[in-house]
């Protein structure tokens, strides 16, 4: 038995239908990303896993017991807002300290447990500034230790990073990673922020509108995406999708691609049992920026690297990378070059493909299309 | 979530603690139940029945109704009540607004300004209507100070003037409300956005015009308070007809709240009182319930 | 005293200062010769409206005063309601049938029975003149209303404001009804204003009346609207003006100006009204209650109020005349003399009729409705047969 | 900035402008409550002679001592200070009662939102607008019934039950505007339904109490209407003492013992006003302007 | 004489001094980007430009001409604020023809104009709905266009996509670049985003406490920042900044870096000659995350690459990358790695230091260690 289960869980607030059946289970210690465009139903699922918003149907389990009905004060779970909702008439020490005074922990002991949750998120100074007198990143520590003050069984973050600037951000981002991996809690955290993302989660869930898109690991999310939208949702600049033709050509499918002034033939390498069906039919081929870069920076070790010259529409240099636009079927498309490399728009430079990296989705139910062993190598999580 | 929870402990008090909000809220809405809703039943049903010096329960239909409206003074207080509150509404917007666009450009005495402006609300016309009685009179007040000063041809009579009088109490209203509305503009145009003023600059647009196109047209919801607080006091002026004409000269500023306290409680006509005051209520309700419907239909951002 | 012991009055009043206020002293100091006391309860404002309302009020919520001062109508009304302890015994050791005007009785006797005891009669047609003005401007007591015209006029070429004014409703009714007096005679009056009768009230007689009264009004000044009586009465003491029309409680502000009747300034009855009277007077009513105590206390008021030294010293301080028709005037001053017998020759004539400015003619709704239109003649051009029959009109209205 | 350009100097002549506008009204704002103050501290003679606008020829202070203390009303000639304490007593529970209840109703209509939350709060604001006068008699048989008639007792019940509607709306739109966050968070927290309210919103809640209390205070100080109907007497409230002391039907009127106790009963809402002013502007800036 | 000439632009609010001497010269054409931490006032420069605030010392220079007393309508400038201010009583159309209007350009030229500025930000649907019924992004465009129907001899843009989410912010980004190249008009442009810097600007402009830190190229400021401040600020995740020591070896400076348990040492390769002057003294080295990669990612062919096998930290897939974290000199080091790479934290792996690339600081002054001739590359743009 998982340690939190959301079983086909829906709620609707009046008419609005906002959660459509959501199927989720993860193990003791998992951190949980919930990822997904404004509106798509995050909070509201935090909300009734806190037990703040009610369910309208299915079932809530954590450590095997049916939480439906147990009052938030009752269900041990720890909770960062998106705004913080910090208490504002309370200083620090007492935001912090509240939760353990409703608790009924003595004064000495609540005092060590701030001081210790201070000092950890290094606002010790603070202790008894309101916080009105904060700055946001402060204060978002702050809502940071109310929650870990409490050592609950589960805690719920809604995107408690999504107000700091870059730089507190990467920080805070390291801060809660290392947190996890020093208490073992089970984390559900919600995020816009692909980085993010990526970088926190053991398993991440993909949602839109209401209903769950592709539950995986960030890897599996990242590189196999079950959809479309998935696919486009995920990473920053986004994946390149391109129209394109699969053809047999010496008995295995390749892709044809339409460039500016020829055709661009890019071999399939994943996935290639179930592209056999797909001949002579349109497709969409999905490819990340960091798979089409310049042939040196190509990753010839383990990649399958295909070659073009293409013509360059645009270059933006980004300081790490530089940014190099083609056009390939019809589209835009973002490619990964290393940075200082002499390119001007209107050249032609030559593009190296990792073909092993591109994925290729049925352009009317937008869904992948792949192998059935493919799809195995992680039963459990995928979603219909 | 009729299903009993296994918990034992919670049972009770989680069920007291979903009920306590609208226990707490019970006894306000008892009160308001009762006392207001309550008693506009009662005055509704007085307003059919015979009643005289004291209530009466003998139902009489539109007997008092049709007395009501053949009433001579029940017509010049209608229609005072609309002059009335047209012209103290209009004025104190104007001029609140005027005010507060003034003391928004930086002023330096602003607090004194501004607590002279607002302290008219602070005092009753039982107190100030003596004041004020003086000031408008034309043998002892302004007139006659002019007159002292030199100024002899000056004159201002409004007050003993029949088809004036009227405006002299839309004067000392609008002197005592103005300020409040100014502080209710104030704190309007402090809400608004100051690069939009600035985006406006850059467009080009001169100050007035500023105001005109693109700061005015937000202080909507100001406008809509404002004109709602107004007609609650336009409605109410009963101290302030009271203590400065009396309704006089003759019926000359009488208006519904002075005619129904004269009909109730001098002229011993309890019924059509009632019913002057359903009608008032009515025209109220009419005025008031699109706005709080408009208000609360949507939720506020 | 331990005025604890015996218990105190709450008496209801709206005279809550000045000469009326003082006068009410007597009656507190009469009660405290008995050991009793007396709790504050004055509600001014608005002639009584504010008290009355104070009153309905205690009377709702079922917390009476021990006693009110109501006038004219207001009694019977109280009295329709069983609200009021009768004061039969006290009306019988003081034979007040006998001593009291028919008029009064009406109104002090519910059903046969006394509810109210009279503290005073006050008349209203009188005329206050400045005696230095007249001899100034050589004028003579007027004896008709053409004479009184006349020397108003003499007063206005002269410059003078002919005559003190204060324009409230019921001083427009006030003159109003002296003038019908002077025009219609003691009869019509009966007719038109205690009778109500409509063709009276919209006939040419009235319509003379309100000639005579937009006449008289030419010769008040501007700035009368609005205008406290107490303010027009200055104004005659000071010389501005010739006369006022106004009740005997004019006297009291001669009287505080050390002024002499006679000397410094004359009473005489409106010209044209000499041999009626048209009174009005204060009632006090005694609440109905179970409580033993208050209800002696009441006895004792009443028997106090209708006593001969009362009624004299009442008087006295509030310029009125008793309203027992069976004392010697010697006290009173020289107004107040004369006026004492006429009013007790009105008694006997049959002249002696109730004050429709102070509701002794007739309810509160027809006297406001009179009311309504003597403000608006006043205050308007409205001509004077469309003003009668505005009258007739608004008298049904507020009859039916 | 040096020397002054064009714009600058056409800058000067407008605040000029500016500030004669702004004082102009002022002094136009002042005028009642001058020819108060200086009536209050002038003799009679003075008055009845005088120019209404003028200072005082001799400053005297026995008008007002004779307005706390010595002025006759009705038969006792004790000034006014017994009323002026009768307010206070009424004043104090009324606002402090009614603003609590506004305060929970507020808490409870925004963030404790049930079925037909709106009709419940559209029937309190519309109780705002009800004209008072027609419920004098009906309230005045209730009183009597709960034996609170003519008693200040009776008349905090009547300003609580007339101010709960303003109050309500006060803090509706004050609370509306705090993020419903707070409350599940402090739900998180373990806290209740009152320990969130006494605890996390109404420290917070400053601004929209000093408006309430402000607008409270102000209405019921100045009352007359009920103050004359449900506690006349001993109980009166000062609106009901000054009527009667400045109404007398007969006599003289003495116009600085008047004034000087009109400015008696307006003293305590004038230093609300004056004291208060800076947080009234920041409390209606603070969500309750917007209705 | 430049285009838009600042010259030693001062701006006290009371007591504080907020710019202390902003000296910047563009040329027609050109794309500024001012960048800066929170509060070091770009904003302020940048209403100070468009005549919102009053210049308290110095000159502003527009086309040759002083406007330091012009008024902000007579200057023609255009501006995006960074709120949009977009005037909520009017539609689209109206808030874009507004500047128009009130210049009295006639009705029907104006609702051409409008009508074209629509077409190109594609908001021609929403012309009659009022700013509430638009979401974000509409909305910033409808901003822009307000600025771009004008055609002003200046834009000012501030902050302008910080309010939208990360995908319209790549769309919009590419929109403004490609409306620059088109029209040539000048602009400045505020932001915090590093991404937009580096890609829109022609200049770029770092900012400290009111104080122009660095104005240079994108790629100067990058790769060639002159302090310790601009090295940090700019990049993300930021540039590495290691404690290490000078000394000699073979009679070129090397810089010795201490890892967890030996010494590596780094080559010198830029700024030879004058570190020559600091052996035997403590700098701090400069290397950018993705100058330290895997061996097989590292650039070969220009770097100057020198390997070391070093302790693995901690490891951060984000998808497109892999960032691994090791200890130099006692503060953690990002190393930007191929993604997919096997790594667990505790392992060790070869990293690749592009030396080539590394910059060094004075740790006290916090100044660049620089050879007088790079110095001179860029001697117009650079600052005290
Ligand atoms: N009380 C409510 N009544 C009606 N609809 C609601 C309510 N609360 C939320 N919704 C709707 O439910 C949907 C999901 O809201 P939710 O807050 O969960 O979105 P989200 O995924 O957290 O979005 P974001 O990323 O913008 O925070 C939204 O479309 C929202 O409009
Ligand atoms: N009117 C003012 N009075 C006093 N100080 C001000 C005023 N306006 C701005 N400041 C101060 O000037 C400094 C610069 O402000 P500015 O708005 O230019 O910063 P910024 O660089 O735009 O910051 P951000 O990136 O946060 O927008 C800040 O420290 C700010 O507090
Ligand atoms: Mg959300
Ligand atoms: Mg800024």
């Amino acid at each position: 038995m998982s340690f939190l289960h959301i079983n086909n869980v829906h709620k609707r607030f009046g008419e609005t239908h906002v959660l459509k059946g959501i199927d989720i289970a993860i193990e003791q210690g998992d951190f949980l990303v919930l990822v997904g465009p404004s509106g798509c139903g995050k909070s509201t699922l935090l909300n009734m896993i806190a037990g703040l918003d009610s369910i309208s149907e299915g079932e809530l389990r954590l450590d095997g017991r049916c939480i439906n009905d147990v009052h938030p004060s009752r269900r041990d779970i720890a909770m960062v807002f998106q705004s913080y909702a910090l208490y504002p008439s309370m200083t620090v020490a007492g935001n912090i300290g509240f939760g353990l005074e409703m608790r009924k922990v003595p004064r000495k002991q609540r005092r060590e447990a701030v001081d210790r949750v201070a000092k950890l998120l290094q606002i010790e100074n603070l202790l008894d500034r309101k916080p009105g007198q904060l700055s946001g990143g402060q204060r978002q520590r702050v809502a940071m230790g109310r929650a870990l003050v409490r050592d609950p069984q589960l805690f719920l973050f809604d995107e408690p990073l999504s107000n700091l600037d870059a730089k507190l951000r990467v920080d805070m981002r390291t801060e809660i990673k290392q947190l996890h991996q020093r208490l073992g809690t089970t984390i559900v955290y919600v995020t816009h922020d692909q980085i993010e993302a990526m970088t926190l989660a053991s398993r991440i869930a993909v949602m839109r509108g209401g209903e769950l898109q592709q539950l995986g690991t960030p890897q599996a999310v990242y590189d196999d995406p079950n959809n479309l939208f998935v696919a486009g949702f995920m990473g920053s600049p986004s994946m390149n999708l391109v129209k394109a033709r699969i053809v047999e050509q010496g008995g295995l499918p390749v892709a044809q691609v339409a460039t500016d002034d020829s055709t661009l033939t890019l071999p399939v390498v994943r996935d290639r049992d179930a592209l056999r069906d797909w001949c002579d039919r349109d497709v969409i081929l999905g490819l990340r920026p960091e798979a089409i870069t310049d042939p040196a920076s190509a990753n010839h070790g383990e990649g399958n690297i295909h070659e073009a010259e293409l013509p360059v529409a645009l270059v933006e240099p980004t300081g790490a990378d530089l940014y190099v636009v083609t056009t390939l079927g019809g589209t835009h498309v973002n490619a990964r070059m290393r940075p200082g490399t002499p390119l001007r728009s209107g050249e032609r430079t030559r593009f190296a493909f990792d073909v092993s990296r591109m994925v290729v989705f049925d352009p009317e139910s937008e869904q992948r299309i792949r192998d059935e062993r493919t799809a195995e190598t992680t039963p459990l999580e995928e979603t219909a | 979530m009729s299903n009993a929870s296994p918990e034992r402990d919670g049972g009770a008090r989680e069920r007291l603690q979903r009920w306590l909000p609208k226990l707490v809220l019970s006894p306000s809405c008892v009160l308001v139940l009762f006392f207001v809703y309550g008693f506009i039943a009662w005055t509704s049903y007085i307003s059919f029945s015979d009643s005289g010096m004291m209530p009466d329960y003998t139902w009489v239909g539109l007997h008092q109704w049709s007395r009501l409206w053949t009433s001579w003074t029940w017509g010049i207080a209608l229609h005072n009540i609309w002059v009335f509150g047209l012209l103290y509404i209009v004025s104190c917007i104007v001029l609140g607004l005027i005010l507060a666009i003034l003391l928004d450009q930086r002023i330096r005495a602003e607090g004194v300004l501004r607590t002279i402006y607002l302290y008219p609300m602070a005092l009753s016309f039982i107190v100030t209507g003596t004041a004020w009685q003086w000031f408008l009179n034309p043998g002892l007040g302004l007139e006659k100070t002019m007159h002292d000063l030199g100024w002899q041809s000056f004159s201002f009579n409004w007050l003993i003037d029949s088809n004036m009088a009227i405006y002299t109490v839309v004067i000392a209203a609008v002197w005592q409300a103005t300020g409040f509305v100014m502080a209710m503009f104030l704190a309007g145009l402090r809400g608004i956005d100051g690069e939009m003023i600035k985006a406006a600059q850059i467009d080009g647009a001169p100050a007035w015009k500023i105001y005109a196109r693109i700061i005015i047209p937000q202080l909507r919801p100001v406008f809509l308070s404002a004109v709602v607080v107004l007609a609650h006091l336009a409605i109410k002026s009963f101290d302030l007809i009271v203590a400065m004409t009396g309704g006089g000269p003759g019926n000359a500023t009488a208006v519904p709240a002075t005619f129904m306290y004269s009909y109730a409680f001098s002229r011993n006509e309890m019924g059509i009182a009632a019913a002057s005051a359903v009608f008032m209520l009515a025209v109220i309700a009419a005025l008031i319930i699109p706005y709080l419907y408009s208000e609360l239909r949507e939720p506020r951002s | 005293a331990d005025t604890a012991a015996n218990g105190e009055v709450e008496v209801l009043n709206w005279w809550t200062s000045g000469s009326e206020a003082k006068a009410l002293g007597a009656l507190k100091d009469g009660l405290s010769d008995q050991g009793i006391g007396w709790k504050n309860m004055p509600v001014a404002g608005g002639a009584g409206t504010n008290a009355m309302a104070v009153l309905r009020s205690r009377i709702t919520s079922g917390n009476p005063p021990t006693a009110a001062q109501v006038l004219g109508y207001d009694a019977q009304d109280w009295a329709e309601r069983d609200a009021l302890s009768s004061l039969d015994e006290v009306a019988e050791a003081g034979k007040w049938d006998e001593v009291f005007p028919q008029p009064l009785q009406e109104f002090a006797k519910y059903d046969g029975h006394w509810i109210g005891a009279p503290f005073e009669i006050h008349s209203t047609n009188w005329v206050w003149a400045n005696k230095a003005l007249m001899d100034e401007l050589d004028i003579e007591q007027p004896k008709t209303w053409d004479d009184f015209i006349a020397s108003l006029k003499k007063a206005k070429d002269a410059g003078y404001t002919g005559l003190a004014y204060g324009g409230q409703p019921w001083q427009d009714t006030t003159v109003f009804e002296n003038v019908v007096l002077a025009t219609g005679g003691a009869d019509f009056y009966r007719k038109a204003m205690i009778d109500l009768d409509p063709e009276a009230l919209n006939s040419t007689t009235m319509a003379q009346a309100f000639d005579h009264l937009r006449e008289l009004l030419q010769y008040k000044d501007d700035n009368s609207p609005g205008r406290d009586w107490n303010l027009a009465t200055a104004m005659v003491i000071n010389g501005k003006a010739l006369y006022q029309i106004m009740g005997d409680w004019a006297k009291g502000e001669f009287l505080n100006a050390n002024l002499e009747p006679g000397k410094d300034f004359m009473c005489f009855r409106t010209p044209g009204t000499q041999d009626a009277v048209t009174f009005n007077s204060d009632l006090m009513i005694m609440f109905d209650t179970d409580d033993a105590q208050q209800q002696k206390m009441q006895q004792i008021m009443a028997t106090i109020i209708g006593s001969p030294e009362f009624q004299i010293a009442f008087s006295q301080i509030k310029g009125s005349v008793p309203a027992r028709m069976d004392l010697s005037a010697d006290k009173l001053d020289a107004c107040a003399q004369s006026g004492y017998e006429q009013v007790k020759a009105a008694a006997e004539n049959h002249t002696l009729m109730g004050s429709m400015a102070h509701g002794y003619a007739a309810p509160a709704s027809v006297k406001n409705a009179v009311f309504d239109i003597i403000s608006s003649f006043v205050n308007s051009d409205m001509p004077s047969d469309v003003a009668a029959e505005q009258l007739a009109m608004a008298v049904q209205g507020a009859t039916s | 900035m040096s020397a002054a350009s064009p714009t600058a100097r056409r800058g000067i002549a407008t605040r000029a402008v500016l500030y004669a506008i702004l004082g102009l009204f002022a002094i136009v704002y002042l005028m009642p409550l001058y020819v108060m103050l200086t009536t209050s501290f002038k003799t009679l003679e003075e008055i009845h002679q005088g120019n209404m606008l003028a200072l005082p020829g001799q400053w005297t202070l026995d008008p007002w001592r004779e307005a706390w203390g010595s002025a006759c009303i009705g038969l006792e000639c004790n000034g006014v200070h017994g009323y002026f304490f009768n307010s206070i007593k009424i004043v104090v529970p009324a606002v402090l009662i009614s603003g609590l209840l506004g305060a929970f109703n507020g808490y409870v209509l925004t963030k404790w939102k049930f079925r037909g939350h709106k009709i419940v709060f559209g029937l309190m604001l519309f109780s705002c607008f009800i004209p008072f006068q027609i419920i004098l008699l009906p309230m005045a048989r209730v009183l009597g019934i709960l034996h609170l008639a003519n008693s200040t007792a009776g008349l905090v019940l009547v300003h609580i039950v007339y101010g709960i509607g303003f109050t309500t709306l006060f803090f509706r739109n004050f609370y509306a505007s705090f993020p419903d966050e707070l409350v599940r968070a402090a739900q998180l927290d373990g806290a209740g339904f009152f320990t969130i309210f006494f605890r996390i919103l109404l420290p917070a809640s400053v601004p929209i109490i000093v408006v309430t209390i402000i607008w409270q205070f102000t209405n019921v100080w100045n009352d007359f209407l009920f103050g004359v109907s449900f506690a006349s007497g001993d109980s009166a409230p000062i609106t009901v003492a000054l009527n009667n002391l400045v109404n007398s039907s007969t006599g003289v009127k003495a116009y600085n013992v008047n004034m000087a106790a009109a400015m008696v009963a307006a003293v305590p809402t004038l230093i609300v006003y004056i004291l208060a002013g800076k947080y009234f502007l920041r409390g209606l800036m603070s969500g309750s302007v917007k209705g």
